[in-house]
């Protein structure tokens, strides 16, 4: 190990005791607990990482943050594979294997790499102007090979084994970012009384203050402020944890990485929503690299990045160092790399340095060339030498590592997250926060107060104004000072150098300095379309370190300012987050958890196959009645018709209408009256939408003068209470009633049939259930082992049925007791499937006939209304469409073909009808009539074509069948009603 | 149907809560609350979210006006003056889950958005809130203990959902 | 997340909510025969880049609807109040 | 004359460094007055002036855009291309759109990627297959490619998919219209640009319409940021702006402006080779060239100008997103954006002259206008040029709210975001 020796003896933040194995390209490499994985590679002297987008070109590792763009690994196998991962943000774990992605057949021999040899065809936008030919699905076969070349990483295809979870956190202050502005800010916060959450990606706190050396006053400064922290109990240290998104009511969306492979168990990721009151935004700034011929080379490095390598890992990435830059801030780089052995040489695209830092140069032997940059470099898989053009003429220097910095660039994006566009401050030459919405503020680089000093005296400033915006105002000591000397300068603006290579500006979309001039050329200026045409920042670094160089490019293009060109949008998430973190633990049976009856243990103990109707779980059909659906449900009808069958209806949306208006409120919402019903009897009621459209159906019994008791459909029932709710509460608040669900409060099971009256008197021997006691539409109460019990006699299948509520408490009990009573005379359990077919014969509408789109009339329930008017939906239902002579209406239809049957879903057609279009109307509903030996169904079909007893075929192309069927009455039995009677 | 949960620092059991929802008319409140005051011999909370404990009642405002009387030993006979409001019974229809220990507060962060440290979830408070879209009613009982009043037909899948969030 | 004070739970996050669409627009009365006036109740919107008076009920809270004055370009709430006329201020 | 594009253009340019490229369309600055004047460069607003120029000579014509051309929902939506409807009046006119689509790139001489590589509707239970074969069996009496796959069909072209026994939605079976796909969509935009241009229509960038000129009671120009334009007729089609400038024209509208998210992850290798539709909840993905799986559910659901969402639907969307293909977990969320959605209450749009003399309205495209930019174009174009409605687009009136003759394919009702 550490066969390059890159690694010092000595320093850095890392545990030397605690040495770590992982493997890269199946090589296995050595590392220490503390390394980030691109931190242990540049130990082990490994510079070539990854390929570019476009032209497959050799990268290494060129930042030591989230901003990285080349050095990108995929992770883990099968389930656990996840691409595209920054080596410069992992944390370094033991048995870590990483692979490099986008090349074939190797990292060090990539075929795609002859794309470079096509590259002047291959500008920016190309595609848009060939591939169209020579047919016109020609684009489908060029597709086949782009997607293949596009992309990065190839993600896994099996589920993830990993667990995630959800939580939602709450504090006074929320503090994005741990370096010298956040912790100042967390600490003034938290001593004036606000809780505080202080909330950085890295796992160590500190920011670039990690860049120091770690012997020095800053590493002084930092542990004393972090103990500090640490000693507080209204701080909470949120590390590990990326704040991705701002969202409104001061809501962060945070990710928390804790990726322990001990735990299997154990949540990988966490996902907090967190509701400040105040957001500290103290997010920091981002070092840009320059733009010269081939600075994409592996040994390319921002400089800061260098330092970082340096005094935080202990690595020393090179020996012979050009440090290209256009501000005082990469000197401390180049001092510090030279401090600990390396050949420095300096070029400062600036006239002349600052006195001082010049002197220190001289006097570390340093060389500065003035009014310099790099032209090109040289060199494949590592760069080998830099070529300098300045005013002493050109140089060829040997080196084996470049550090760039072209000035930084605020980390505006959470701040712009709501909306807020970042505004130019020439000082800086770069964008800060563009505004802040109310309890929201910005503290240190983000603002452009570059030195650590005033980055610590802001984030106190702003900690303060935080927790006072949020009434938290005791007072507060000053903060602890800690003065770098750093200057600020930042205000000259990079030169790119026009050299004979590929001068990169976004390095992993492969954006060159000539795709902009192309892009401006051929009007794609704004900067959006900049971004469009070129694909410029649209990478997995959403351009942290490129956009600067491009907005200014396109700006000189234009002749006009960069403040005038402006940014593109800024997005969520700050760096990409996993969707299985976004989903947390609402994956599984926990995604959309389904709702159980009271009887649903029953119901699995006796062979019911279950069906998911809105998150219930309904029997589907039992399987004792037969072996698949279509043989058990015309089992279930029998029994229904000939002895009788039980059937959990609990899912039955409940509703308990109460007060003295109650029956002038429910004259209002149905269609129907209600006011003259008598106490103890329930009656059909069909509501409307306002928009005259059927909004759904039920029975409503009066349990007294001023309650009554509603059912809704299992579908509606929220809609329905919530639109109940709105209108007493927004147009009619004189009415007084109460409307409450009580659709878990009751058990609910209906039992039909001949001998469903039988089977009650066995079932409640005290209870008189007689005809004259309880009438069709009738209504008993009583109790049932203590619970409330009630019995309402309605059909729905047109036999003699009841239905039975009772407390929920109590429903498997009595279902177990009436199952077990009714046995002898025949009595077996029934599913939706059998229900659905027994109200199609007998004519009753649901679902597929009352689609949203269907009126009282088209159902032929107009008489409901009769002359009332006054009720929801009234109105419009009268409106020119719905009386037209062609509207389609609701039509009973039989199967008049031997061997065929009747489909839902066919298109009908008159006889000499050509079959295309969209036909007369269609068949909603069927079943096989076991009654009537043939398949029935319900149609909606034209008004104008609908005469009883004609013909018509009915087409269903997906089977390439029609079938000739006859116009009959919707209800297809008992069209009298003689067995719901008596 | 759902059991119990007995963890070290957290133990989750399941109860059925006699719960009987009083409700009065905007125009007579005063007169309605006057009376059922009177009626259970105690004060009702001022303030939704607010509750009043009265032997082994619990009196909690959920609504402007609307109440209601959770009791540990089965609902007590009452009656309103339909004039003045009305009364529903929901304790068949709702689950308790009463749940303790010092674990609570972060596991309860998984399931619900309720701001443990705020006045308005103190010990004694009320909170109505969503368990992953289902409403739920969180009676904060002492430090580390609260009662969850959820909807049966969820019950299960709600204590599924706390079993996994205590398990990791 | 939008963060809607609800006048008697407290602030909590819009999906403990259901929206209810523009409350500018005036409930004809429930007797009200005048198509016209339902066309324009249903259907008709101002539908403003701005200053939007809406409705929110709180479903999983106290199911009461309110009346939310909110910004439709940046979503800042102005005011929050309970939609129910009464005589009497409501206890919160 | 426009510069032909092609290979050999690519090539001659690539030797010569890429200097010779021409704008793609001129930076027009607006001349005093139009025959016909379109506000809104998006997808309709651009493809109409194409088309008024192309089938109707109409070439006095200019296009202004407050923003950037593409900048609306044109260049922010997932890009779905089908014709699976269901009601008479849209089945038709979606499908002269994709036939459109399907020789736009040559129409164009721009190379918009229609890739034509299927979408799959999953169906979960038997009921929901039979609704599906409804619309299947519609599709097919008009002419239009449908297919109905059972489970292992389905699995065999998704294999990806949560077929396990632990699928919290198990897959029955779907629908697949195999001519349906994706197209690139600034493509779309700047191609209806540059060929629009080429007809000499004018392209107006960074010019707001901010009111309306009158003679009497006739509009017979527009106010804008770059001062007064004359117009013999002036054309709406601004997406979600249409209640703003409705309302400076005096016209009501059934509208609300609400946000629709969509989401893109860090670009992969080929992964996802149709569009693919849950049909237990709102999500929907497919794989953009570059590698992206782009994605996207259902509204925010409350009126919105601000093209941004909530972590609401995100949650939602990553929780169906996991639930349908459980393999995207360890998949990275690269950005998430929003777009301002024109909804009408029956979800279908409105193309029509207006009671406004002079005034032509082309909106309410909801989340579905992406797919219907060139037939909206073409017909709009042609209401414009000879005053009447296409026939294709008779259902599309502004009075059928009143008539009653709405088009609500998801028979949700005036509301259907509320829902
Ligand atoms: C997230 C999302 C996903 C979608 N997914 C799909 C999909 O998969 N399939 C599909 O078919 N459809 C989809 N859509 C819908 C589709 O994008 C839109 O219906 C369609 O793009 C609207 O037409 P347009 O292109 O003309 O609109 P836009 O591109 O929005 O054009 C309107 C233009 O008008 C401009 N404008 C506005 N006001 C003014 C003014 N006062 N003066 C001048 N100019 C003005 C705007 O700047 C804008 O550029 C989606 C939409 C979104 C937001
Ligand atoms: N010219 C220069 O040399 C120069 C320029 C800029 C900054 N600096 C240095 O930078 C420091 C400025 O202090 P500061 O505190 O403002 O910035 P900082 O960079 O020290 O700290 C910002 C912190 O925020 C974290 N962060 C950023 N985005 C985050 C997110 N979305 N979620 C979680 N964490 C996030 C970063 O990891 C970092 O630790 C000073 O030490 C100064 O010397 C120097
Ligand atoms: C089909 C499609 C694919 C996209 N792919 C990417 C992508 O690969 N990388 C990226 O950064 N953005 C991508 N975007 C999002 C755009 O960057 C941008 O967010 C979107 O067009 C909305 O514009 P705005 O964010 O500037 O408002 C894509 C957008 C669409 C519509
Ligand atoms: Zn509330």
């Amino acid at each position: 190990m550490n066969r390059t020796g890159n690694r010092l003896a000595a320093g850095g933040r890392i545990d030397r005791a605690q040495p770590l194995g992982f493997v890269f390209d199946g090589r296995e490499l050595a590392g220490y607990q503390g390394d980030t994985l691109a931190s242990a590679l540049l130990a082990n002297g490994v510079t070539l990482i990854g390929r570019s987008f476009k032209y497959h070109r050799p990268r290494g590792i060129f930042s030591a943050g989230p901003e990285e763009l080349n050095a990108l690994v995929t992770v883990g196998t099968g389930g656990r594979r996840e691409p595209n991962l920054p080596a410069t943000t992992l944390e370094l774990a033991d048995g870590m294997a990483a692979e490099s992605q986008n090349r074939w057949p190797s990292l060090a021999f990539d075929m795609q790499s002859i794309n470079g040899l096509f590259a002047p065809f291959l500008s920016a936008g190309f595609y848009y102007k060939t591939f169209m030919g020579p047919t016109r699905r020609a684009w489908m076969f060029y597709e086949h090979f782009i997607r293949k070349a596009a992309g990065l990483g190839r993600a896994g295809t099996e589920p993830d084994p990993g667990r995630y979870e959800t939580r939602h956190a709450f504090a006074d202050v929320a503090v994005v970012g741990g370096g010298p502005a956040g912790l100042s800010a967390a600490r003034a916060a938290a001593a004036a009384g606000a809780s505080v959450a202080l909330i950085e990606q890295d796992f160590l706190l500190g920011g670039q203050l990690l860049s120091e050396r770690p012997d020095g006053e800053a590493a002084a400064w930092l542990s004393a402020v972090e103990a500090d922290l640490a000693g507080l109990d209204n701080v909470t240290l949120m590390r590990r944890t990326m704040a991705f998104g701002t969202f409104d009511g001061n809501t962060l969306g945070l990710i928390e990485r804790r990726d322990d492979p001990a735990a299997e168990s154990a949540a990988r990721q966490v996902f907090t929503m967190l509701h400040a009151g105040a957001i500290v935004f103290a997010a920091g700034a981002i070092e840009r690299p320059l733009v010269f011929s081939n600075n994409d080379r592996p040994g390319v490095m921002l400089a800061s990045a260098a330092r970082t390598y340096l005094n935080r890992f202990a690595v020393l990435p090179g020996k012979k160092i050009v440090v290209a830059t256009t501000n005082d801030g990469a000197y401390r780089a180049a001092f510090d790399l030279a401090a600990a052995g390396a050949e420095v040489i300096i070029a400062d695209q600036r006239g002349a340095p600052p006195a001082g830092l010049a002197a220190d140069a001289r006097r570390m032997n340093i060389a500065i060339r003035t009014g310099s940059l790099i032209a090109d470099l040289s060199g494949g898989h590592a760069v080998k030498a830099a070529r300098l053009s300045g005013p002493d003429g050109k140089l060829e220097i040997a080196c084996d590592l470049v550090c760039l910095s072209g000035g930084w660039s605020p980390s505006v994006h959470l701040t712009s997250h709501l909306g807020v566009k970042p505004v130019y401050r020439g000082e800086i030459d770069g964008f800060v926060p563009g505004g802040f919405a109310a309890g929201q503020f910005g503290a240190g680089a983000i603002m452009g107060r570059f030195s650590t000093a005033d980055a610590i005296e802001d984030g106190h400033r702003a900690g303060i104004e935080a927790a006072s915006s949020c009434g938290k105002s005791a007072a507060v000591p000053a903060p602890l000072k800690l003065d770098l000397g750093e200057s600020a300068a930042n205000a000259f603006r990079a030169i790119p150098s026009a050299g004979r290579g590929k001068a990169f500006v976004d390095f992993q979309m492969d954006v060159t300095a000539k795709d902009i001039e192309l892009a401006h050329r051929e009007g794609y200026e704004s900067v959006e379309h900049l971004k469009r045409y070129t694909t410029l920042g649209m990478g997995t670094d959403q351009g942290k370190t490129s956009n600067f160089a491009a907005l200014s490019a396109m700006a000189a293009l234009r002749q006009a300012t960069v403040a005038q060109t402006g940014t593109t949008t800024f997005r969520p998430p700050y760096a990409p987050v996993a969707i299985g973190a976004l989903a947390g633990r609402a994956v599984g049976h926990h995604f959309k958890p389904f709702r159980r009856t009271p009887m649903h243990d029953w119901h699995l103990g006796n062979g019911a196959e279950m069906l998911e109707v809105g998150l219930w779980m309904r029997p589907y059909f039992y399987r004792a009645a037969g072996s698949d659906v279509n043989e058990a449900y015309v089992a279930e009808m029998r029994t229904v018709r000939e002895a009788a069958g039980l059937m959990d209806i609990s899912t039955l949306g409940k509703i308990d209408v109460q007060g003295p208006d109650a029956a002038a409120f429910l004259d209002r919402v149905y269609t129907n009256g209600f006011a003259k019903l008598p106490v103890g009897r329930a009656r059909y009621g069909v509501m409307l939408r306002d928009d005259g459209i059927v909004f759904d159906d039920g029975t409503t019994t009066r349990l007294s003068e001023t309650q009554f008791f509603m059912t809704t459909s299992t579908a509606k029932a929220a809609d329905v209470l919530s639109r109940l709710e709105f209108l007493l509460d927004t147009a009619w608040s004189e009415l007084r009633v109460a409307v409450t669900s009580v659709s878990d409060e009751w058990a609910a099971m209906s039992i039909a049939g001949p001998k469903s009256r039988d089977i009650l008197a066995a079932s409640f021997p005290g209870l008189d259930v007689s005809n004259e006691a309880l009438p069709h539409m009738g209504f008993i109460e009583a109790e049932f082992d203590g619970r409330a019990l009630r019995i309402i006699r309605l059909s729905y299948s047109g036999e003699r049925a009841y239905e039975i509520y009772v407390g929920a408490s109590r429903g498997e009990r009595l279902w177990s007791r009436v199952i077990e009573v009714g046995a002898p005379f025949g009595l077996k359990p029934y599913g939706v499937e059998a229900l659905g077919a027994l109200r199609v014969e007998k004519g009753h509408v649901a679902g597929p006939e009352i689609d949203g789109r269907t009126t009282l009339d088209d159902l032929g329930l107009g008489r409901m209304a009769g002359k009332r008017t006054g009720f929801v939906g009234e109105v419009l239902r009268h409106r020119p469409a719905f009386l037209s002579p062609d509207r389609q209406r609701l039509v009973g239809l039989e199967c008049i073909e031997e061997g065929k049957r009747l489909r839902g879903g066919a298109i009908l057609f008159l006889p000499g009808d050509a079959i295309a279009g969209h036909g007369r109307g269609r068949i909603t509903s069927v079943t096989f009539s076991p009654e009537l030996g043939r398949y029935v169904g319900l149609a909606l079909l034209a008004g104008d074509v609908a005469t009883e007893g004609s013909e018509l075929v009915a087409a269903y192309p997906m089977r390439a069948e029609t079938v000739r069927a006859r116009i009959v009455s919707p209800v297809f039995l008992d069209p009298k009603g003689e067995r719901l009677h008596g | 149907m759902v059991e119990p949960l007995s963890l070290k620092d957290f133990n989750l059991s399941v109860a059925d809560c006699a719960i009987v929802q009083i409700e009065g008319w905007d125009a007579t409140l005063a007169k309605f609350e006057a009376s059922v005051s009177q009626a259970l011999g105690a004060p009702l909370p001022a303030a939704v979210g607010e509750t009043v404990r009265h032997t082994d009642d619990l009196i909690v405002r959920v609504a402007p006006r609307r109440f209601w009387l959770i009791s540990e030993a089965g609902a007590k006979p009452l009656t309103i003056d339909p004039e003045l409001g009305c009364l529903v019974s929901l304790g068949e229809g709702r689950v308790r889950l009463r749940m303790d220990g010092t674990r609570l507060p972060e596991i309860l962060s998984k399931c619900v958005a309720v701001d443990w440290s705020s006045p308005a979830a103190a010990p004694g408070r009320a909170w109505q809130t969503a368990f992953h879209h289902v409403p739920v009613l969180l009676l904060r009982t002492a430090e580390a203990a609260c009662d969850l009043i959820v909807p049966r037909s969820f019950a299960k899948s709600l204590t599924d959902w706390i079993a996994d969030s205590a398990a990791g | 997340m939008l963060r809607i004070e609800c006048p008697c739970c407290g602030p909590r996050d819009h999906d403990e909510f259901r929206y209810g669409g523009d409350a500018s627009v005036a409930r004809p009365a429930h007797d009200d025969p005048d198509p016209e006036a339902w066309y324009r109740y249903v259907y008709v919107r101002d539908n403003p880049a701005g200053s939007h008076r809406e409705f929110w009920q709180h479903v999983t809270g106290c199911r009461q609807w309110l009346i939310v004055e909110r910004d439709t370009r940046n979503h800042v709430i102005a005011s929050i109040g309970f939609a129910r006329k009464t005589a009497r201020k409501m206890p919160a | 004359m426009t510069m032909r594009y092609s290979a050999f253009s690519i090539f001659r340019n690539g030797l010569s460094g890429q200097k010779n490229w021409q704008r793609a369309w001129r930076a027009a600055e607006p001349k005093p007055a139009y025959d016909v004047i379109i506000v809104g460069g998006g997808g309709h607003g651009l493809a109409t002036a194409f088309y008024l120029a192309e089938n109707h000579g109409i070439r006095n014509v200019a296009v202004l855009e407050k923003g950037y051309v593409g900048g609306g929902n044109v260049g922010r939506n997932t890009t779905v291309i089908r014709s699976n409807y269901l009601l008479d009046g849209n089945t038709q006119f979606y499908e002269f759109s994709v036939k459109l689509w399907e020789g736009l790139s040559q129409a164009l001489n721009f190379n918009v990627m229609f890739s034509q590589r299927g979408q799959i509707v999953t169906a979960h239970s038997a009921d929901q297959l039979d609704t599906f074969s409804h619309r299947a069996n519609i599709m097919r009496l008009n002419g239009i490619d449908a297919d109905i796959l059972d489970r292992d069909e389905v699995r065999r072209l998704v294999p990806y998919l949560d077929f396990s026994d632990t699928a919290r939605f198990p897959i029955h079976g779907a629908i697949l219209q195999g001519r349906a796909g994706t197209a690139r969509h600034d493509a779309v935009a700047w191609g209806y640009a540059r060929a629009a241009d080429g007809h000499g229509v004018d392209i107006v960038q960074n010019c707001e319409v901010t009111g309306f000129v009158r003679d009497g009671d006739r509009i017979v120009g527009v106010e804008t940021s770059k001062g007064r334009i004359g117009a013999g007729k002036v054309g709406l089609a601004v997406a979600g702006h249409t209640s703003v400038l409705g309302q400076k024209a005096g016209l009501e509208l059934p509208i609300e402006s609400h946000v629709l998210q969509a989401f893109v992850t860090e670009p992969l290798k080929p992964l996802v080779d149709h569009v693919v539709a849950y049909g237990a909840d709102h999500f929907y993905v497919s794989q953009s060239d570059k590698g992206g799986l782009v994605f996207g559910g259902n509204l925010d659901g409350y009126n919105s100008y601000a093209q941004r969402g909530n972590l609401g639907v995100v949650r939602e969307v990553a929780e169906a997103a996991i639930a349908l293909m459980p393999c995207i977990s360890r998949v990275r969320l690269l950005r998430h954006w929003g777009g301002v959605m024109d909804m009408t209450p029956d979800a279908s749009p409105i193309i029509c002259p207006t009671p406004i003399d002079g005034l032509y309205l082309n909106g309410g495209w909801c989340y579905g206008g992406f797919k219907a930019t060139p037939a909206s174009g073409w017909c709009f174009a042609h209401t414009l040029a000879t005053g009447k409605p296409h026939p294709l687009i008779a259902a599309y009136r502004l009075d059928r709210f009143r008539t009653g003759r709405t088009l609500d394919e998801a028979g949700v009702g005036p509301s259907a975001w509320l829902q």
